[in-house]
């Protein structure tokens, strides 16, 4: 089981209805948790479109999870 | 035409001489002889003029006032001789499709010629003898010095760096409109403006470049006239196109610098390739809602790229017909004005904690998060190796739903003839497909040199035609 | 006067009719039927007026601009029935003195005129079936519709509560311009505008809502201008009167939120303390160059004040001369609209992070810091527990040196008809001082009930005189 | 000795020339390390118009200094 703090921005935040949330999760890598969330949330949004951000890093989803992570989920944005 | 007349002017002439069916307004400044000046009444005037220079110092004006404001025509009538109580000393005649410019036109002209005009007037008094006045108007109109307009910043930027720079920015809509006004004001000597959008009434909450008497009308059009009035002293260049790939690599190749102001994944990565392949410093920002993203990319340092962060390109129809997610002006005006806090930091200094970084933007929250970027050592866009034009050929199966096409399987189709006669069938753009999206793509660029213009290929063939995703919430 | 007229209007009669030899300027305003409207070829026009209504509403347009504009006379004819091209559909002249007032009050007219005249048209076109359009203001016939403009925001706020809000920001300057812009923007439904500068040519480049023809006009009454016409379905009210102790509570009384855009500390703890005294929100923004720090005030809740935060409230002279340290556009922008983003989630929502925090903005570093207010308990400030009267009454040993007033010891004068004496032979603002502060604070109040308004006391009495401090970078 | 780390808001940072700076420092109280660093970098400000912020919460420059602490200091900023 690992700690980590996960945060939501722009639609996957309102989609997850939390600006953030700590979370034990026993995914071994960010594709494998995102996947996991989207059964609850239904982001609808392809996970290959998401970039993740680990500890102020943008990261692979293939990224292993480590205890006391800090990740961000970021959806594409476009308005102007 | 400026003319000087030495008999009474008649007005309904004057007039006359400026009908014009196009034009919607007619704005004339007349200055009568007053039976007072300066506590002392007045009975007749006389004006001398040096006719030569008054003449040449009056056309200039006038044709100033055709460049500064989009007039149809401006006439002007100076009297000179013996004038009398009453009469008209000058007539200036304004017209224009829009009564905004022939006042402001008509304004400029009075102002001018009071200023620079070489005119004497001798004043024939009622009770003391009469006098040559030397005719210098109180300086209404004020001659602006150039350093006095950047006197506030004159600590903070070295100007001839931002008076030398070439700025393009795309999009004049919520970004572009704070962007520019702040760009405009800082003194960016050569400001590029490309969009092809008309002001409508639902813009004005957030564009703050536009008011309610502007909808209909072109932005660009109105983006140019707002910031001449801002900003005298920069070149401004504003051109009502959208880009394409056909166009980009010319428009992005204007500038050193350029604005991403656009509200598409499209766009935004059509610009974002066309400066690595161009090699220009580019400031991108998107918003939704209170949340934005704002970076900036020098293809110079390897630093990374937009496409290295991601597995696959995002297209405008993954994150759905959410074209109504809604937007404040506040919000989005508070990352206008950020983005060019950010080009001009890169113009002065080259700096900027935005080049590195993504900057996740919380307006909600108050809150800015810096991610570090992530750079693939083997992209080739980062490399500038990309292929613009067949960016203009291929279409991704998202885009034939965004852009509504008509897709045709050409598998069964082995005359190029046989494939004309399908395309004239259909309406709008049409998307070719064959099986790996090789033939077709070939096929294409058969019929573009043949001048059949809205054809594309769908790139990878039928197993990537897709199905709509949304988003609503 | 103003008339209608069903047949066509002749320019030379009525110019005659404003013939008069004490006026120096006629401007004339005429307004041609186009032979186009929005693309569309126009081929005759018919006007249709509701007489008795456009008649009492025209006339009461020009009786107020000869109330506004220093003008001779005013004359309008506008036409109704069947146009053809070319033809003049209104007229309007000015004479006046001087140019100034004649263009001023013309443009008045024509603007209300378009604004509130009822007045319909049918256009006639040569394509097309001929359509009635409701005359809304200049060459756009859109039919704005209130709900149409706020449709991009429908989503993110409740337009009842911005609606029904009353906003008063005090100084449209850098973050004025910005704010008000947004909050316009939003359409908080009755914003307040109080300044008292005009607009300088070295404001432009940070003050957007200003142009180069707006230079020596009063801000107030320019942002007036502009704001009505970023948003028509707005109240406001703009105020040329600088804050004081003597009118801040009756200003403050107006709002229910309180925007401080001010440039000075003097003036921002005199608006702190007057939003806590009347429990009022306030969201007040400093900037030096590229930092700002941004903070949001709600009395009802125990959050603390800004005077809890400092043991002695700092003075402008501490800040020192240094109104020469430089400012962008891009930045006093930014915070600006960061203002009216926290304005409006207050507004709308009751909250904000700025509420218990001060933002600490640097916008070179691209950061927000959160710092967590500090709160006395037994702040009287905070407990609404504030004097502002005597505020104006008592000076500190800062704001002596701030408003080079000349200073009077009244510690030997006993009488106050001695000190009424030495006051005679001082120039300007003249602050007493005894040994403790109490006694001249008695005199002052006694002089004023006498009517002598330029002295003060020193509060806190002759220890407290202070030397200047200098802030040279 | 405490290590903490200063930054400087606006003007003051000016006048340090640094945006932030780690130091060892023996001083008990924010009051005694200010008037140090005054001495240093002459802030030419009197220091009961200087706020301290230490672990983003606003403190009395009375505070006593803990190992590991962040501090800010701010002056005034007024401009609009």
């Amino acid at each position: 089981m690992k700690n980590i703090s996960i945060h939501y921005f722009a639609i996957l935040r309102e989609k997850r209805g939390e600006s953030s949330e700590s979370l034990q999760t026993e995914c071994q890598t960010y594709r494998d948790l995102f996947i996991e969330l989207d059964k609850s949330y239904s982001f609808d949004l392809p996970i290959s479109i998401i970039q993740v951000a680990v500890n102020d890093e943008y990261s692979l989803m293939e990224r292993e999870i480590v205890d006391g992570d800090k990740v961000v989920f970021i959806p594409p944005v476009a308005g102007g | 035409m400026f003319s000087l007349s030495e008999v009474a002017i008649d007005r309904d002439r004057c007039s006359k001489e400026l009908a014009d069916q196009s034009a919607g307004a007619l704005v004339s400044f007349e200055g009568w002889v007053r039976d007072n000046n300066q506590g002392h009444e007045v009975k007749s005037l006389e004006y001398q003029v040096y006719e030569e220079l008054a003449l040449s110092e009056g056309q200039k004006i006038i044709t100033e006032a055709k460049e500064k404001f989009n007039i149809k025509d401006a006439l002007c009538y100076h009297r000179h001789g013996h004038l009398h109580l009453g009469e008209i000393a000058i007539w200036i005649g304004t017209t224009a499709t829009h009564r905004d410019d022939a006042y402001k036109a008509s304004r400029y002209i009075i102002d001018e010629i009071k200023l620079r005009l070489p005119m004497w007037k001798k004043e024939h008094y009622l009770k003391r003898e009469a006098k040559w006045v030397f005719c210098r108007d109180h300086h209404t109109h004020v001659h602006f010095e150039e350093s006095d307009y950047y006197f506030r910043q004159e600590k903070l930027v070295d100007q001839s760096k931002l008076k030398n720079a070439k700025v393009v920015v795309i999009g004049a809509g919520g970004l572009g409109s704070a962007a520019l006004q702040a760009l405009a004001g800082a003194g960016v000597g050569s400001l590029s403006i490309y969009d092809h959008d008309k002001v409508s009434i639902s813009n004005l909450q957030r564009q703050f470049l536009y008011g309610t008497s502007d909808v209909g009308e072109f932005k660009v059009d109105i983006a140019l006239k707002k910031l001449r009035e801002l900003n005298p002293f920069i070149n401004l260049n504003a051109i009502n196109k959208a880009v394409s790939e056909e166009n980009i690599l010319d428009i992005i190749a204007e500038g050193e610098l350029i604005l991403d102001c656009t509200d598409n994944l499209r766009t935004k990565f059509l610009i974002h390739d066309a400066c690595f392949k161009l090699s220009k410093t580019l400031v991108s920002a998107s918003i939704y809602r209170g949340d934005a993203i704002l970076r900036a990319f020098d293809p110079k340092r390897s630093l990374g790229c937009l496409r290295c962060q991601y597995e696959e390109t995002p297209s405008d129809s993954h994150i759905g017909n959410c074209n109504d997610y809604g937007v404040l002006g506040a919000n989005v005006a508070t990352i206008g004005m950020m983005m060019s806090s950010v080009a001009i930091d890169l113009l002065n200094k080259g700096e900027s904690h935005a080049l590195e970084n993504s900057l996740l933007i919380n307006l909600g929250e108050l809150s800015i998060q810096k991610v570090v970027n992530f750079k693939k050592f083997d992209c080739p866009v980062c490399l500038g190796d990309v292929e613009i034009v067949n960016l203009g050929l291929e279409v991704s199966g998202d885009e034939i739903l965004d852009r509504a096409m008509t897709t045709l399987d050409i598998r069964e189709l082995n005359e190029i003839e046989d494939i004309k006669v399908e395309i004239e069938k259909c309406d709008g753009e049409v998307a070719l497909y064959c099986h790996r999206g090789f033939r077709s793509l070939e096929v294409v660029k058969g019929l573009r040199e043949q001048g059949v213009k809205r054809v594309y290929s769908l790139r990878g063939g039928a197993s990537t035609l897709v199905k709509p995703t949304s988003c609503h919430l």
